[in-house]
């Protein structure tokens, strides 16, 4: 009862606010908006027992990223300068794309999962478990693509690097 | 025979030799060197004609001998082109003309041509031709000829042009090969014609009389016209074009351009009477497969030789005088041809002709080297610039007047003789050809006459220097000539070429020669009043008969006629929009190809915009239209 | 009021969670295909992407509870779009130093 | 070690020899031009060799070699030589010396232009002698490609829009070409890509009809064929003057070779059926061709369209189909080359002094220039057919064996290609009457200077096989009559 309560709750706030991220003008307020939805796919997790996502996903997208879109924005956006509005037509027929692949999928969704309703244990996921199957090489463990995601972070590092710095 | 290959060889050496060293050495050493040797070759030529003469004779028909016969290039199994040599009467002595008449316009050149620049050129060209058109006239077989004779083309187009920095040299010359190798076209594809079905080219094949040769021209005919008359026919559009039949006498007159000793040699001595001896070569078969061709033949030359003659009457240019009355006299020749039957008195027709080739070729070159050493005295072609010359220039004089009297037809002088049996043989064809060709004899003899008055006597011109008679090397081979003029008429011809190669004696028609000679001496005495004196009696005829007048001496508008076909039709109508087509039409679709593939590039460019967005929307568009379709389809 | 008892009894449906990342999803895309700033074009991919980690971790959870595919999957991505995120950045305060401007229809100059 | 590799192989060491030696003008010229006499000795030796040992039966293919290249689609490096190879190699051996010859004078970037020289002439050797239809065609590449670059670089005039023309238009040959071979080696079920091979086995008749077409055009693109000749008048035009010789002299010949060895040989039935098209196509070409080039005023232009009528002839005489014809065709293959290739030479050399091509700009240049002078009209006189020089000999061949034809068609066809002989007279009496003869019309003409003596060179030594050919034809065309016959013989049967 509390599980669904606390779901809707959430649901709710990633709705709007995903809504009002991409509709929003002003794209400081966007990258607030994105924030709480970040913030409350992070407790979408903890509510379906990743507690170790929650963990990453409000420090590296809440902490890290939105740090960075921050400092873009203030960097790129110079103060005072008037926000341009879209088009209506643009934005029309995006809405309307939108629209259409909302249809379409809910269409799939509706008719095509079967309506489970799994009961399952909120069974704790310990960070052991994690480590072993990060760290591990048989089958379903991920050494292989942990250390192929840390060599691409190095590469972003240096890449990022090389981008931005001034020449 | 084996020498006579030097006969070939010895021109060619010195034409290499000549042509290679080009200036380096003294003038003085080619003209020597280009002489000498074409008086070794005239030697060798004499020495063939006496042992073949002599020799071999088999009871009483004159033998072909083929002392050299290689194959030079095989096309099929039957066909191959041979180079050798083939003597018999008519080639013997078509190398006694040749070599003599060479022999003399080498001489004379040393003495004409000592100043000009390019005289190892002239003499390495000449040498050229005499080796070319040796090598026609001793063809064993049909290809044979062909080649010489294209060869004899270029030697002629280079001798032409010799002057090469004068325009109207380089026209000339041009226009003497294009219209002999348009001619050509027919011969050549003649000679494809008539090997194709006889399946040889040799002449001793082809003219052996043997019906088996040619039995799968039985009943074939094209375009109503049996396929050995149009062989043959073609085979003598290339003799007409040599030999400047009308209508492709065009290229003669402007011929002329090129030195006089060489209008001499190559345009009235040897190589114009080519395609007489084509025929003559040939005659066996005309005579028995295509006796219509051989009559279109004598209307041919009789028609070109009358309008070739009317056109020399009204004249200003001595050169082109003679130039028309050699065409009007290869007329004669292929009349002659042309009416002649085969065999003994049947073929009288044949034996004159070759006799009136072989006087004419000396007369008429003692004429041009007559009029080359005119021209050398008073620097001019024109007879206006003449006149009253018998006194500084006695020797050309008289063998000028020889050599007129000689075309005339006046006995004892050779054309008389040659002449004569020509027109009999006309009598005997038809009367209305015996009396068409004795009027043209008689305005040969007037026109003739015209040119010899016009040029020595009448009224004196007023000249720069004094005209003198020429040196040594030029009065030579007048003399010489003339003597050969003189007494060429006694030889025994028929006992030598006739058209079987049996003997044959010649028997004067005295009606036919009574009248000949009637009527040559009323046009030279007619001449003789008009010119002898300066009278205006020519110039009130000229005002009576004006349009003829200046027809003929526009030579009947013929040469508007091809300068029209050339420039406007072809050259205007068929080449300009030719080149049109292609760069316009056939190019521009290629480029249109290229360019309409340029257009649908830029025009997809615009679905590559560089907006992330755009192909968002074709993106996901496309993976929806995926999803819908795996789903619902 | 018993209705909406009954509803919440339970655990939350599959449903609900995919309907929420559809939402989500194609919220994303809207700002996507709407938006001519580069860094809300960010903002849109970003939103995506989390639509999609939700799904995978739904899945794992309510159809193989006991792997962890979609654990890491989405681990990996929150990593790769960390990643994503700071490059893009770089990139675009590199074209706003250039052009003087984040708008994308000013993009194509690579094109020609 | 095959023999004829060498034909590839020198060319190929060469160009690592002049990639690694310094771009002094002269050293390249001289390693270069020492390669090109190698090749004059090698094509020698393979041709006393073959004469040797062919003794009356030419027919077989000598030095033969096979290596697997790629197994998968049965590609082998198979080479071998009849009489036309040979025929052919002895060809570009002499255009390639010669042409190494006339481009003393590149500049700039010699060493550059020396790479792609023996690149180009390694693709054409390379073409010559092999034996396995992708092989065949992987040196037809091979010999396209350098002629981009050496015609946009080195060139004149409009020499970007030309390279690039010439080069895409023969490049859609050749991909018709591609589907040609393909074509027949799938439709013959062969295991070998070889032509031997292949000639053994039979294509249904209905895949020749595709494939005959497509591979006919394919090589009669570069054979000028009508309506697919305009690449050659501005191809050759803006080339420099070696590469007009090896392209004019050599690679158009690839067209008629490929023609003759891989179109009629493998397809002979298609051959028979379609030929009438593809005749009434050439016969076009050899008459337009001529016609066309009476108007132009460019001496490039006019000798051009030149060789689209004799090569129009080339592909015309193949079409015949009789023993005759084909010798003449291959006979007119070398002719053409040797005397467009010398045409190429003296207008380069006489455009090098006058820097004008226009025959309307120039006048009297015989008489400062004689040597070139005479030698122009010796190329001028072998075009125009004259007896004992190269062009006579081909021609004639071409013209008896095409008359053995006994339907009106082909006997009216034979007479208008006879009837070119006339309208060649006519443009180059037009063209060596213009320019040389005359008056000088330029006054800055007046002082030309001669030949020189490596000019000289190449142009005696094509004039002098010019004569070779024409006057004694016999030490060649035995040994092409003999190899001709058999794919004659797969054209009767």
């Amino acid at each position: 009862m509390a599980e669904q309560i606390i779901f809707y709750i959430l649901a709710a706030i990633i709705a709007v606010f995903s809504i009002l991220a991409v509709t929003s003008k002003r794209i400081i307020r966007s990258a607030t908006y994105l924030l709480f939805v970040l913030l409350a796919t992070a407790g979408l997790y903890l509510l379906l027992g990743y507690n170790y996502l929650f963990a990453v996903q409000v420090a590296v997208y809440a902490g890290g990223v939105m740090v960075l879109f921050i400092f873009a924005i203030l960097l790129t956006n110079r103060p005072g300068a008037d926000v341009k509005s879209e088009l209506a037509v643009r934005r029309v027929v995006a809405g309307i794309t939108a629209l259409a692949g909302v249809a379409f999928c809910a269409h799939i969704i509706y008719y095509n999962v079967n309506k489970v309703m799994v009961t399952v244990a909120q069974s704790e996921l310990t960070p052991q478990q994690i480590g072993h199957t990060m760290l591990g090489t048989d089958k379903y463990q991920y050494l292989m693509p942990f250390e192929a995601i840390s060599i691409l972070l190095l590469a972003c590092i240096i890449g990022a690097i090389m981008i931005a710095r001034k020449r | 025979m084996q020498y006579t290959l030097l006969i070939l060889v010895l021109p060619l050496l010195s034409f290499i030799v000549l042509g290679l060293v080009d200036s380096k050495w003294s003038p003085k050493v080619a003209g020597t060197i280009g002489t000498l040797v074409l008086g070794i070759i005239t030697a060798l030529s004499y020495l063939t004609a006496w042992e073949y003469f002599s020799m071999h004779q088999v009871a009483g028909v004159y033998e072909k001998v083929i002392p050299y016969n290689i194959e030079w290039l095989r096309f099929t199994e039957f066909l191959h082109i041979n180079l050798g040599i083939l003597l018999d009467p008519i080639s013997v002595m078509m190398l006694v003309v040749i070599t003599t008449v060479s022999f003399m316009v080498n001489i004379y050149s040393l003495g004409y041509m000592v100043n000009e620049k390019g005289f190892e050129r002239y003499y390495a060209f000449l040498s050229l031709f005499t080796f070319s058109m040796l090598g026609l006239v001793v063809a064993t077989n049909i290809f044979q000829m062909y080649i010489f004779w294209e060869l004899v083309g270029v030697s002629s187009y280079l001798l032409i042009g010799f002057y090469y920095t004068k325009p109207s040299a380089v026209a000339a010359a041009k226009k003497a090969f294009i219209v002999t190798r348009f001619a050509d076209l027919g011969f050549l594809i003649g000679i494809l014609v008539l090997s194709f079905y006889s399946k040889t080219f040799d002449f001793g094949i082809l003219t052996s009389g043997n019906p088996s040769v040619f039995a799968s021209t039985v009943g074939v005919s094209f375009m109503g016209v049996s396929v050995m008359s149009w062989a043959l026919g073609l085979i003598f559009i290339g003799g007409a074009g040599k030999s400047a039949m009308f209508p492709l006498q065009i290229w003669l007159p402007d011929a002329m351009e090129g030195p006089t000793p060489v209008s001499a040699l190559i345009h009235a001595a040897t190589m114009v009477v080519a395609g007489v001896y084509l025929v003559a070569r040939l005659f066996p078969l005309y005579i028995v497969y295509a006796p219509d061709v051989l009559h279109g033949i004598a209307y041919v030359g009789a028609f070109t030789s009358l309008f070739a003659a009317v056109i020399a009457v009204v004249q200003t240019d001595i050169k082109r005088v003679l130039a028309f009355s050699t065409i009007s006299q290869i007329g004669f020749m292929m009349v002659g041809l042309g009416v002649s039957g085969n065999g003994g008195h049947e073929g009288l027709g044949y034996m004159a002709s070759m006799f009136h080739l072989f006087t004419h070729a000396m007369f008429k070159a003692l004429l041009f080297l007559g009029a080359g050493s005119v021209i050398h005295a008073v620097h001019s072609n024109e007879m206006n610039h003449m006149g009253g010359l018998r006194k500084y220039m006695p020797i050309t004089n008289w063998t000028f007047l020889i050599a007129c009297l000689a075309i005339a037809g006046i006995p004892p002088f050779s054309g008389f003789f040659s002449k004569d049996e020509i027109l009999s043989a006309c009598y005997e064809f038809s009367p209305y050809m015996g009396v068409t060709m004795t009027i043209i004899a008689g305005l040969t003899a007037f026109y003739m006459f015209r040119l010899y008055f016009n040029i020595f006597w009448g009224k004196e011109h007023k000249h720069e220097h004094t005209p003198h008679e020429s040196g040594f090397a030029m009065a030579l081979p007048l003399v010489f000539l003339a003597t050969v003029t003189v007494f060429a008429g006694f030889i025994p011809f028929g006992h030598f070429v006739t058209s079987d190669r049996a003997n044959y004696n010649i028997e004067l028609d005295t009606v036919v020669a009574s009248i000949s000679v009637l009527v040559a001496a009323c046009s030279i005495a007619l001449a003789t009043i008009l010119y002898r004196k300066e009278s205006a009696v020519p110039k009130k005829l000229a005002t009576t008969f004006s349009g003829l007048h200046s027809a003929a001496s526009h030579r009947f508008y013929i040469d508007e006629v091809y300068l029209f076909i050339t420039k406007k039709i072809i050259f205007n109508n068929i080449s300009k929009p030719l080149a049109w087509f292609d760069r316009h039409v056939i190019d521009a679709s290629m480029n249109g190809m290229a360019g309409t593939t340029q257009w649908f590039s830029l025009k997809i460019k615009s679905f590559q915009s560089g907006q992330v967005q755009q192909y968002a929307y074709v993106f996901l568009l496309g993976t929806l239209a995926i999803a819908l379709m795996v789903i619902f389809i | 009021m018993e209705l909406i008892t009954n509803f919440l009894s339970g655990s939350v449906q599959i449903e609900a969670y995919l309907g929420l990342s559809l939402i989500m999803f194609f919220a994303g895309i809207y700002g996507f295909l709407s938006r001519k700033s580069l860094l809300m074009i960010l903002i849109s991919i970003e939103l995506m992407l989390n639509a999609a980690d939700i799904n995978f971790v739904v899945f794992n959870r309510y159809l193989y509870p006991g792997h962890l595919e979609g654990f890491y999957f989405t681990l990996f991505t929150i990593a790769i779009a960390a990643c994503e995120t700071a490059v893009a950045i770089a990139i675009i305060i590199n074209i706003y130093r250039n052009l003087n401007s984040v708008e994308v229809g000013n993009l194509d100059e690579m094109k020609e | 070690m095959n023999f004829l590799s060498l034909f590839v192989l020198i060319p190929a060491l060469m160009m690592m020899g002049l990639f690694l030696s310094n771009s002094r003008k002269q050293l390249l010229f001289f390693m270069t031009a020492g390669a090109s006499l190698l090749m004059i000795f090698s094509t020698v030796l393979t041709y006393m060799y073959f004469t040797e040992r062919a003794a009356g039966n030419a027919a077989t293919m000598l030095f033969t070699a096979d290596t697997v290249w790629y197994s998968a689609f049965n590609i082998h490096y198979s080479v071998g030589v009849d009489g036309i190879s040979v025929a052919m190699l002895i060809l570009t051996s002499i255009i390639v010396f010669t042409g190494v010859f006339a481009s003393w004078k590149i500049d700039p970037l010699p060493k550059e232009f020396f790479l792609w020289f023996c690149l180009l002439s390694s693709g054409v050797y390379g073409f010559f002698i092999s034996t396995d239809l992708f092989t065949m065609f992987m040196y037809y590449e091979i010999a396209l490609i350098p002629m981009y670059l050496l015609i946009g670089i080195w060139g004149t005039g409009k020499k970007e829009y030309a390279a690039m023309k010439l080069t895409l238009m023969l490049m859609g040959g050749s991909a018709l070409l591609l589907v040609g071979i393909l074509g027949i080696y799938y439709a013959s079920g062969a295991t070998t890509m070889n032509i031997l091979e292949i000639a053994k086995l039979h294509i249904p008749i209905e895949m020749q009809y595709y494939f005959f077409p497509l591979t006919f055009t394919g090589f009669g693109v570069l054979g000028a064929m009508f309506p697919f000749h305009t690449w050659s008048p501005d191809g050759h035009a803006s080339a420099p003057t070696a590469v007009s010789m090896l392209h004019a002299g050599v690679l158009m010949k690839l067209g008629g070779y490929g023609c003759f060895r891989v179109a009629m040989y493998l397809m002979p039935q298609a051959a028979h059926e379609l030929a009438w098209i593809f005749l009434i196509l050439t016969g076009i070409s050899v008459v337009y061709g001529a016609f066309s080039a009476i108007h132009q005023t460019d001496l490039k232009y006019i000798n051009a369209y030149s060789s689209v009528s004799h090569c129009g002839l080339v592909l015309f005489a193949i079409l015949m189909m009789n023993e005759t014809s084909a010798t003449g065709a291959i006979l007119q293959m070398l002719s053409h080359g040797l005397t467009t290739a010398l045409f190429f030479a003296l207008i380069g050399m006489i455009y090098g002094r006058t820097h004008t091509r226009l025959i309307t700009e120039m006048g009297g240049l015989m008489k400062v220039l004689p040597f070139l002078g005479v030698c122009f009209v010796i190329a001028g006189l072998g075009s125009l057919g004259l007896p004992s020089l190269s062009g006579f000999v081909a021609e004639m061949t071409i013209f008896v064996g095409s008359f053995q034809h006994t339907d009106l068609f082909h006997r009216v066809l034979t007479v208008l290609a006879c009837s070119s002989i006339v309208i060649t007279a006519v443009y180059i009496l037009r063209m060596v009457g213009k320019f040389l003869l005359g008056k000088i019309q330029d006054p800055h003409h007046e002082h030309l200077t001669d030949a020189t003596w490596f000019e000289r060179i190449s142009v005696v030594t094509l004039i002098f096989f010019m004569f070779a050919l024409g006057s004694a034809p016999f030490w060649i065309t035995n040994m092409i009559h003999e190899s001709v016959l058999p794919v004659i013989g797969q054209l009767v049967k």
